[in-house]
């Protein structure tokens, strides 16, 4: 592997990760697509798409030379640029968290000292899209979906924030690569066992932060057709579609991360030095099935329900957890 | 060997001169307090105020980042003031919402001409 | 392996303009796409296409008009909570070395905050429309 | 159960019906035929008549409402049922070709529908409907009621233009 | 370096300047969120990584979202001209905003800071905090800090909501006055 | 067509809705802040093709309109014009979820007029045949419920239900779907051989899956609960007062079935029970349908045991010219009560046929119950009365 | 709240079993099913039988058959017997409702195992069986015009071959169907 050193130098190292980052990214939206399909397929006693190339896995690949042959519309009394900017708004923070995750020992694009932070600081302009998105289309589907889907967002911003914070108080560090680091020796330390309750609650806000099941009110198809995306077709949809996938991928990644040891093994013994990713793939495929196994067996909450949870739920079971932590680290 | 990302960095921060950061926040305060005095709708005004009220903490982080003693004081009068904005932008825009709510209208010209 | 080359310290400065780098090009990104889209995809615009999309029917009110406040709130009430949850995350990272000190601190600001949303609560703003 | 269902022989109940609603208005017909109490009434009595049935004999439910067009008069039948076995079928005949009839909607709310859709397939007015519009067909453009006798239907093709 | 300064003072200029004389107030809206984005640049720049992520959820993810909503309970649809959404004083206000400016600039540019260099502020997250809390040097007046911004916040929230509560007669008193536009 | 004076009392009725629309200051006084919106007739999650124009307070509907009219076929009018028995294929095009339904109550109406008297063996697949097509109907239902709620495999699992039990019914009759099997005096040919065995042998299948992959699958789940709970409530007064007939109207509480109180065919020999539920929501109705499905399997256990031998047709002659006069037809529908009234003059073709269809008649609920619920709660209510739009639309 | 939760993990746990069930899914254009012998399929006429009466024409609902008829000594008996020279099914509008199948009776018209037509355009479903195309945009029938008083004559003008064994048709009906399906 000598003569692959050069790619550890600039710029070769930025382009590598680019790519990295970028084929992550999109190939999780497609990949994700095709096992969300094929996952509720299964579910539903059905095959799923299974015509194009063995066993349908081709289907991705048809599904982007269709979108990319597609027309786009957009409407008439629409703003376009607000219209066509919301797909970049969408794309950019699901692109842009994926740097800071390491996905084995040493192996991450960019080590931010608040990469916590910056995490979330970014998931919550993605809100800002859902909202262009829903204006720039000027259709009362739209606009319901995203006034519905920004409430929604910062709704379960808020205890997805406040659930990050035992994490944070056990490392005493915002970067992501110490929280794996002080996660290692085996499945027992991980963090989703001492604060199990954070565990779950940061689980069901980024279900609502993805907008999945059963917390997809913004795009509800049986009361508001397709809520923000209701006016967007061809690549434009597919963008936000990616968007929304790759979004999926990411929480994913990220609970992996921070709450299940990220590429830490889970036991010792199976430590595979560089190939720890492996261990990062696998939790994050795990988590990402449970999100779609939840999508297709459960059906979604009215809005005031869901504000519910949220509000009086998730937020005061976060503080009242953060004391406890905070107590628990006091005593012991 | 540092790779040419690593040398732009590097030599990043000392290229720019303190009063370049101030000049650009004294132009952002400027715009600003010119949008919040013309503009006539109220929300557009808060906009400004709020274009303002980062300007003044650019500089204040510039100092920080700059003058020897300032260090971590002036981050943190910077997340203070952030915090105040965000207190202010709440209270404000529901005030502006409960004169729409009340006169139909969030243009500040009118609202003051049917006071009382 | 490839990612094991990703291993390299990079300095406050470059790893920052690594990222801001990134998000731009990501940016290029997409924006390529959409305009390679364009190119690609066939083009026929027409009146009736261009209409809303208001399931079968003609739109009868513009959406672009006053919208009810109340969900004005949540908004309210979450950015008062994102500041708040914030303030904690600096508390939080030196937490382990402030002890009884730190605990009280945050206890009293979580406090003040929880009857904030007691008295959101109990005024039921927190209904949705 | 908040509404009280009637009990005992569907017989006596039904001449009871039949009496009950002999001795409030002077009715031209009136039979018991099998499980139906079969009334005819004057156009202008319907609506005190199913007010009676409603409140007074306690037959709660309206089925529904059918008009048959006679060429020159209107033939209305309410068919109203006590939930029990006993039906009664209150039937009017309105002269003319332009049917108006008092509307029923305030006794029986479900008749709103109803009668819209007979003012629809047949122009009957109902005086005193809250809402009286079309059904099925257009608002603005349709000038017709298709039910009618006079209303020519012709089994041409109806899709020749598309060929 | 230059070019990234030159950059992010020019979406800072842009996007202000769009604020202001943008005629559709959610591309104000959305400019802002661009200047907000240039000013996260400048943090990390100044050695802020931990106020550039409050500046970036704060502001473009929360603010930002805020005034949105703000805007879409408030907007009137009608298409406005310039001269619809400007008050009267446009010119004197451009004259007293570039005098304002100018002012400052000079001052600010002459005035001698003394020694200065760049790089001394808090990178780290953990120095940031104990600023914050008042256990660093020189930084007993934030003791009070949490306090301040707790109750700060506890009064904006009491005070939006009683303030924004729908009352029934709005309905009545708003109904008699006319949408009359902008 | 409409003279002066009938156009004026129509206009002075307070409008029509497009009136309504066109003056957007009438709105003032809903308040300022209410949106119209249509709903439908392209909606997916709408039943067939129906628009609801919807006044919106945010997410609270303030009033809902539902106009009708998108599929409207003139069945009566066609019904007029074709001879007795080729209506009957017109019949299954009605409600075309529960077509046998609708077969029996047209041919219940003409067998009325003609005082036929049928073959029990005929009666008794009569029956079969439509408690068949109720659990067809009543699974799905409670699948399109879930699928309205947002919960996609429900609805699979239902239809993987009713497709077997149109394999039944294809073998019976020959078409899966437009069956056309009942015919005036009888039904169109005698059972398949080794069918009835066949469908016992479905049914104790049937029993253990429709308990895990619908009963179970929904009934516990705490969101199914909270979106059904308290939503679309009546009063049993209010229910009759609408016209709601069916589960809707079992599910507050009235007893009220055709089988068993207006008894045709043979039910009056069958041994089964009202399922009823008091609380009058989403969920009671479900509940209620849950209850049919097990009331109608047992029905159709009790159907194949006694089931009679002998001829399937009742000789009534080739040409049906029934006697002046009106005939009555009313079976209990898996929506509620659908009736038929034929008038005829004598002639070999209907005079008058008018249909009343229990989807029809449920629908005022929605101008009733709704305002006052959120946006979402449509779907669960359009899912509890079940229409479809070729039974509103006739 | 000992339970909460407890219903959305029951009904996950069964989707989670249905998940490793054998799939009901059939991939229809390679596995067909076997269709039982009473399918209603596509109409199809037996030329040699068919005695041109006219009845399937007239009891029609959707009048999808139209039946050119001439006179004709097709049997070679010396007498010319009713013969149809052409003969089309309307396969736009057939419904399947089989009331022809039941009515004919010389059992010349039956339904086949027959279902998928499709076509570009809407004539292309119309399928000749005579010698001569019939143009099937013709109306069979006159459109009916139907006075209440004069109901009785009208009826006797619609239908004038119908005089034949008219108690036997219904068993007749049952027993041709499953007798057309087997052929």
């Amino acid at each position: 592997m000598e003569f692959l050193n050069f790619l550890n130098q600039e710029p070769w190292r930025f382009i590598l990760s680019f790519g990295v980052v970028l084929f992550l990214t999109l190939n999780l939206a497609a990949i994700l697509v095709m096992g969300e399909r094929k996952v509720a397929g299964y579910i539903q006693l059905r095959y799923g798409p299974n015509r194009v190339g063995p066993r349908g896995l081709l289907q991705p690949l048809a599904d982007i030379i269709k979108l990319f042959t597609k027309e786009n519309i957009s409407p008439g009394k629409a703003d376009l640029w607000i219209f066509l900017g919301a797909p970049i708004a969408m794309f950019i923070p699901v692109a842009a968290v994926w740097l800071v995750i390491p996905f084995a020992p040493g192996a991450v694009v960019a080590d931010l000292n608040v990469a916590i932070l910056f995490f979330v600081a970014v998931t919550s302009v993605g809100a800002l899209g859902v909202i262009m998105a829903g204006y720039g289309s000027r259709s009362n589907f739209s606009l319901l979906g995203a006034l519905r889907g920004a409430a929604q967002m910062i709704s379960y911003e808020v205890p997805l924030i406040l659930s990050l914070l035992g994490v944070v108080m056990l490392t005493g560090s915002l970067s992501l690569v110490d929280v794996v680091n002080a996660q290692g020796g085996g499945f027992w330390n991980w963090y989703f066992i001492v604060q199990f309750p954070m565990f779950i609650v940061f689980y069901i806000s980024s279900l609502a932060e993805t907008k999945r099941v059963p917390f997809d009110l913004p795009e509800g198809e049986s009361e508001i057709v397709g809520g923000y995306m209701i006016e967007y077709s061809g690549m434009t949809w597919a963008l936000i579609q990616a968007a929304e996938f790759a979004g999926m991928g990411l929480m994913a990644g990220i609970t992996t991360t921070l709450f299940l040891g990220g590429w830490q093994p889970p036991l010792p013994f199976l430590d595979f030095g560089q190939f720890n990713w492996i261990w990062f793939g696998i939790k994050t495929a795990l988590i990402m099935f449970t999100f779609q196994w939840i999508r297709w067996s459960l059906p979604r909450l009215r809005m005031d329900q869901l504000m519910d949870l949220g509000w009086k739920v998730l937020v005061p079971l976060t503080l009242v957890w953060l004391v406890i932590t905070a107590g628990a680290m006091l005593v012991f | 060997m540092p790779g040419p990302i690593q040398t732009v960095a590097e030599t990043l921060n000392s290229q720019i001169p303190l009063e370049g950061f101030l000049i650009v926040a004294a132009v952002m305060f400027a715009i600003g307090a010119w949008g919040a005095v013309i503009r006539r709708n109220a929300v557009v005004v808060f906009m400004c105020v709020e274009i303002m009220i980062n300007a003044v903490n650019l500089t204040l982080v510039a100092f920080a980042d700059f003058l020897p003693d300032a260090g971590g004081i002036g981050a943190s009068y910077a997340a203070l003031i952030i915090a105040i904005a965000a207190a202010e932008v709440a209270v404000g825009l529901a005030i502006v919402l409960a004169i729409f709510r009340s006169r139909r209208t969030v243009n500040i010209d009118e609202v003051n001409s049917m006071r009382g | 392996m490839t990612l094991g080359l990703l291993q390299q310290e990079l300095g406050y400065s470059a790893v920052y303009l690594y990222v801001g780098i990134f998000m731009l090009l990501i940016v290029g990104f997409v924006a390529t796409v959409l305009v390679l889209a364009r190119l690609i995809a066939p083009s026929r615009s027409s009146k009736t296409k261009a209409q809303t999309y208001e399931t079968g029917e003609s739109t009868v009110t513009d959406p672009w008009r006053p919208f009810p406040v109340r969900y004005y709130v949540f908004a309210l009430t979450f950015l008062i909570f994102d500041v708040e949850a914030l303030f904690l995350f600096p508390w939080a990272v030196i937490y382990s070395d402030l002890g009884v000190y730190g605990f009280v601190q945050m206890l009293i600001f979580v406090t003040i905050l929880s009857l904030g949303l007691v008295y959101e609560w109990k005024k039921g703003a927190l209904k949705w429309v | 159960m908040a509404v009280s269902m009637p009990g005992g022989d569907v017989a006596s109940r039904l001449s009871g019906y039949l009496d009950g609603l002999k001795n409030r208005h002077g009715l031209e017909e009136g039979e018991v035929e099998g499980n139906v109490v079969r009334v005819v009434v004057a156009p202008e009595s319907v609506p005190q008549v199913l007010a009676t049935a409603k409140a007074q004999l306690k037959v709660l439910h309206l089925s529904f409402i059918t008009v048959v067009d006679w060429e020159g008069s209107f033939e209305l039948t309410y068919e109203l049922l006590d939930l029990r076995g006993g039906t009664v079928r209150v039937k009017t005949v309105i002269e003319g070709t332009e049917p108006v009839i008092g509307s029923v909607t305030s006794v029986y709310p479900t008749a709103n529908w109803h009668e819209r859709e007979a003012y629809d397939m047949f122009g009957v007015a109902f005086r005193g409907h809250p809402d009286l519009r079309r059904t099925y067909m257009w608002q603005d453009h349709f000038d017709h009621h298709p039910l009618l006798k006079s209303f020519d239907i012709s089994t041409k093709r109806t899709f020749e233009g598309l060929r | 370096m230059t070019i990234i300064f030159g950059f992010l003072a020019g979406m800072m200029l842009v996007s202000a300047l769009g604020v202001v004389l943008s005629r559709n107030v959610v591309h104000s809206a959305l400019f802002m969120s661009g200047s907000f984005l240039a000013v996260v640049g400048f943090f990390v720049m100044l050695s802020a990584p931990a106020l550039a992520a409050f500046q970036l959820l704060i502001y473009v993810g929360a603010v930002s979202v805020v005034i949105l909503f703000g805007i879409m309970f408030t907007q009137s649809p009608q298409v406005r001209s310039f001269s619809t959404i400007v008050n009267k004083q446009v010119w004197a206000g451009l004259a007293v905003a570039l005098g304002v400016g100018g002012f400052l600039s000079y001052i600010l540019a002459t005035e001698d800071w003394g020694a200065t260099e760049a790089g001394q502020g808090t990178r780290d997250v953990a120095a940031f905090g104990e600023y914050l809390l008042g256990v660093g040097p020189d930084s007993e007046i934030f003791a009070m800090l949490f306090q301040l911004v707790a109750i700060l916040l506890f009064v904006a929230v009491i005070a939006a909501i009683v303030i924004s509560r729908r009352k029934d007669t709005d309905i009545e008193s708003a109904s008699d006055v006319r949408d009359v536009g902008e | 067509m409409l003279s002066e004076e009938r156009r004026n009392e129509t206009v002075a009725l307070d409008g029509t809705a497009s009136e309504r629309l066109a003056r957007p200051d009438i709105r003032s006084e809903f308040g300022l802040e209410t949106m119209d919106m249509n709903m439908g007739p392209q909606h997916p999650a709408m039943h067939g093709l129906l628009r609801l124009i919807l006044e919106l307070d945010g997410e609270t509907v303030m009033r809902c309109d539902p106009v009708m009219g998108y599929l409207h076929r003139s069945q009566e009018k066609i019904a007029e014009n074709r001879m007795y028995p080729a209506v009957v294929p017109m019949t299954d095009r009605l409600d075309y979820f529960a077509n046998i339904h609708n077969e029996h109550g047209y041919v219940l109406a003409v067998e009325d007029l003609l005082d036929a008297e049928l073959p029990p063996r005929a009666e008794y697949i009569r029956v079969l045949m439509s408690e068949l097509m109720r659990l067809a109907s009543h699974i799905p239902s409670i699948g399109f419920l879930m699928l309205e709620l947002g919960a996609f495999t429900p609805i699979l699992y239902a239809f993987r239900e009713r497709e077997r039990i149109q394999n039944f019914l294809e073998a019976i009759t020959g078409a899966r779907m437009m069956f056309h099997y009942f015919r005036i005096g009888g039904v169109k040919a005698d059972l398949p051989p080794g069918i009835l065995e066949e469908i016992s042998e479905y049914l104790d299948g049937l029993e253990g899956r429709f308990q895990t992959d619908t009963v179970d699958l929904v009934t516990g789940s705490e969101i199914y609960v909270a979106r059904t709970k308290g939503v679309g409530r009546m009063t049993p007064e209010q229910a009759l007062d609408i016209g709601v007939t069916g589960p809707p109207l079992r599910g507050t509480g009235v007893d009220f079935d055709i089988r068993r109180d207006y008894p045709y065919s043979v039910y009056n020999e069958l041994d089964f029970n009202v399922v009823t539920d008091d609380a009058g929501d989403v969920a009671a109705s479900y509940r209620v349908r849950i209850g049919e499905v097990w009331q109608s399997i047992r029905i159709i256990r009790q159907v194949i045991e006694k089931m009679p031998e002998g001829p399937v047709m009742a000789d009534l002659g080739r040409r049906l010219r029934p006697k002046e006069g009106d005939g009555f037809g009313r079976v209990e529908s898996p929506r509620g009560e659908y009736a038929v009234h034929v008038v005829s003059d004598g002639s070999d073709s209907a005079y008058r046929v008018h249909y009343r269809d229990p989807s029809f008649c449920s629908m005022q609920l929605l101008q009733e119950v709704v305002p006052g619920h959120y946006l979402p709660d449509i779907m669960p209510i359009m899912g509890m009365i079940d229409p479809v739009s070729g039974g509103w639309d006739k | 709240m000992p339970q909460l939760g407890q219903g959305i993990l029951k009904g996950m746990s069964i989707t989670l079993r249905n998940l490793f069930k054998n799939k009901i899914t059939r991939q229809y254009p390679e596995y067909k099913r076997d269709l039982p012998d009473r399918t209603r399929g596509m109409l199809t006429v037996d030329m040699d039988r068919c005695i041109a009466c006219l009845q399937c024409m007239r009891v029609c609902p959707d009048h999808c058959i139209s039946i050119e008829q001439t006179k004709r000594d097709a049997d070679g008996s010396g007498k010319p017997k009713p013969y149809a020279v052409g003969f089309v099914i309307d396969d736009s509008r057939c419904m399947y409702c089989s009331l022809c199948v039941e009515v004919c009776p010389v059992n010349c018209i039956y339904h086949t195992e027959e279902f998928e037509a499709q076509a570009y355009n809407r004539l292309e479903l119309a399928r000749q069986f005579g010698e001569r195309p019939v143009d099937p945009t013709i109306d069979p029938r006159p459109p009916v015009k139907k006075k209440p008083k004069k109901a009785a004559a009208k009826g006797k003008a619609d239908e004038k071959a119908d005089g034949d064994a008219p108690k036997k048709a219904p068993a007749k009906a049952a027993g041709k169907s499953s007798e057309g399906d087997a052929a």
